[in-house]
């Protein structure tokens, strides 16, 4: 199982039945692949709409269904479109159960940086402030470093998307909660030791007596 | 009373400079016709208030490939690499929003609010050079309204009176925009008679829309 | 003629095509009677539609479609319903060309009070301020006096509605338009004198040399 | 994942002295069952924040006659002279606030905004004690949000989902409200089937509602 699917597979495993979920592009696209029997999931695309879902097989695009990259999407039974003020919201108005968001940085307080690179990369925030600022849970997917360099620092070196304490990091070696005395190990992948996570972090990480090894969804 | 207008005059009617906003999202909910347009007629210096600059030819993408555009207001420029080169040579200036701060400025502009009082981005560089204001103990920032000269927007339907009706993802920004312009250019798929649309089904009421175009 | 229908056929000719206006409840209702033919206007509801109409005759009430003070109206081909923020993101986003509203006082300021009489009378703003702060075109449409006692005052000593200067003030003795300078006496009702005027207005007036009779919409 | 409830059950579950936000416009898009209900069931002191009382006897006018309310906050109470009697009796306490500003308080208690800034009632009563802001020379009132325990709410059609379509001048609070309470229970006049109702046609969409009742 490559790194990505493994960071998918344990995302899903945090949503809950009647959840509405967002998630950001890329990695976090792969969690709804993942979904546990029996979980019902709403997924929002803030460009507009409530019951996205991946197009169906063998039906033709909707030039006016698409997701937030704008590629064209389905829609499941009991949809709602709605405008961009209303999507955020829902997102601001503390509506949104979860979102699931990439990172470039992710630091002791627990603050993310994920939408710019000074003078190399400066896509824009897109929905990403307003998402980390508002959602009930923000969770992280992403990989536990880049090209060997830590990701898991003690502060932030680029600009942050939040001053808020996100909720859960999930990458391909562990799971690491923040919390109010710094990041908690939570779980270490299957066959990662924590000697592993620990020299891949910057960050001090909380280490309690036991760390189980990481479930996965199916 | 119909507000039925021609493509080409009404365009022409878009002085070089003018502040416009454009809905849309990644291209989708961006009114074709009027931006393929504005691309025919070589309109000069616009500020551009969007959510995105598409990509390359697509959407406000082709403005920005045509060289049209002086500035733009918008949340998201990671799409377009051409948007990105502009800006790092000078030729653009961009100011980036988050998303849900955007959409509130455009609306207050719309609604007649003072300001946009929102905790997104306090204590970012979102916050830099900006006010903020303490409510019972927590720090908001201050974001001001945002109008245009012209807003143009794509809609699903009208009727000849101007009301309309968007499809799914392509809402987006364009209710939003047709508040807060001067003067209102739609560009619908299809137009109706008036009274075809039924009053709950409409979106954007017609008292704020100034003229219909359709993709000819 | 009585004076509510002579103040409303002159309020009428202050409508033009294509306007949306706002009346309010009461004496202003009566204006939408005496459209001048040839001059479309829509009417708005502040409870949340534009396109009200009265009832047609032999049409059953329709309980979901009534005007702001509950009462069953109809709808015209091309009306639009909308909630409450809406309805007044219109009125406060300079969207409505009129508004006709009754007044208890208004002063050489141009400043309206008609929403409380302290101590006997709390009903209330509603929509007032919202529709004197947000108004193109701000009409007072009232009695020139109650029971002998002057309403157009140097300062009112009712709370205001708004500080905003209203743009007219039709009475059935006068048609008064507040401006910077003062109060400019506009027009006399048929049959009324200046000095007539003058006397039933504690303000003071700016009187032109020329003040012509009122016109009347048919 | 159907929503749908029984009426005694969920009114139940409403405390006394809760915080009520009730839809509706003089009783139109007021919940009648949920109205009666609370009087059956003899909730007491209610805060409600509601548009008005509309006329004794009439939607939260029933509320108001039955002693159940401790405070109101209104835009206009003019039409119940049976509240009038009560506030100036000192049985019951009155915020009337403009009603444009009522909407965008809810609507900011819903959206998470941290306050709102108008231009109505600045330089009047109803600025007493507030806060204000210059912005770019000009004063606006600076107004916070409202958010409620519980919001009742009146829709013409919901699917089992909860997703809500509102008839005419019924819908004017109510899709507000159903974003700014901490549980939302509409009643609908009918139940639909998961996918009958289009998503374009949803005003409230399901995530925010937790409970449906019908007028059994």
């Amino acid at each position: 199982m490559d790194e990505k699917t493994l960071i998918a597979k344990r995302v899903a495993l945090e949503l809950s039945d009647g959840d509405l979920v967002n998630l950001g592009i890329g990695l976090p696209t792969l969690v709804a692949r993942y979904l546990p029997p029996g979980i019902d999931v709403s997924f929002q695309s803030e460009n507009g709409i409530i019951g996205m879902q991946a197009l169906p097989a063998g039906q033709p695009p909707l030039k006016d269904l698409t997701d937030a990259g704008g590629t064209p999407i389905g829609a499941t039974p009991g949809a709602c479109a709605f405008d961009s003020a209303m999507s955020f919201g829902l997102i601001r108005g503390g509506h949104l159960d979860v979102t699931v968001l990439g990172g470039l940085q992710v630091d002791e307080l627990g603050q993310l940086a994920n939408w710019m690179v000074p003078g190399k990369m400066v896509p824009g925030m897109g929905g990403a402030m307003d998402l980390v600022s508002g959602a009930k849970r923000v969770i992280v997917a992403m990989t536990h470093t880049a090209k060997g360099t830590a990701k898991i620092l003690k502060r932030c070196t680029l600009p942050l998307t939040s001053v808020r304490r996100v909720d859960l990091i999930v990458t391909e070696l562990a799971v690491i909660e923040p919390t109010a005395d710094g990041l908690l190990l939570r779980e270490t992948a299957p066959g990662v030791t924590i000697a592993e996570v620990v020299a891949a972090t910057e960050a001090r990480l909380i280490i309690p007596p036991d760390v189980p090894t990481m479930p996965l969804a199916a | 009373m119909s507000k039925l207008a021609q493509l080409a005059e009404i365009t022409a009617s878009i002085p070089d400079g003018a502040v416009l906003m454009i809905g849309g999202f990644m291209g989708v909910g961006t009114p074709p016709a009027l931006i393929d347009e504005l691309i025919r007629q070589g309109k000069r210096g616009l500020t551009v208030i969007a959510n995105d600059t598409a990509r390359p030819g697509v959407g406000i993408g082709k403005l920005i490939d045509a060289g049209l555009v002086r500035k733009v207001i918008a949340s998201h420029i990671g799409t377009n690499p051409e948007t990105q080169r502009q800006m790092i040579a000078g030729e653009i200036e961009v100011d980036l929003v988050p998303q849900g701060t955007l959409a509130e400025q455009v609306r207050a502009g719309g609604c007649g609010l003072g300001a946009v009082v929102t905790p997104t981005g306090v204590g970012t560089v979102v916050a830099e050079g900006k006010r903020t204001i303490e409510i019972d103990g927590v720090t908001f920032l201050v974001e001001l309204p945002l109008r245009a000269d012209f807003a143009l927007i794509n809609a699903k339907r009208a009727d000849y009176r101007g009301n309309l009706e968007y499809a799914l993802t392509a809402r987006n920004f364009n209710p939003l925009m047709a508040m807060a312009a001067t003067t209102v250019i739609a560009e619908v798929e299809e137009i109706v008679p008036v009274g075809v649309i039924a009053p709950d089904m409409v979106v954007t009421p017609h008292a704020v829309v100034d003229h219909l175009v359709t993709q000819e």
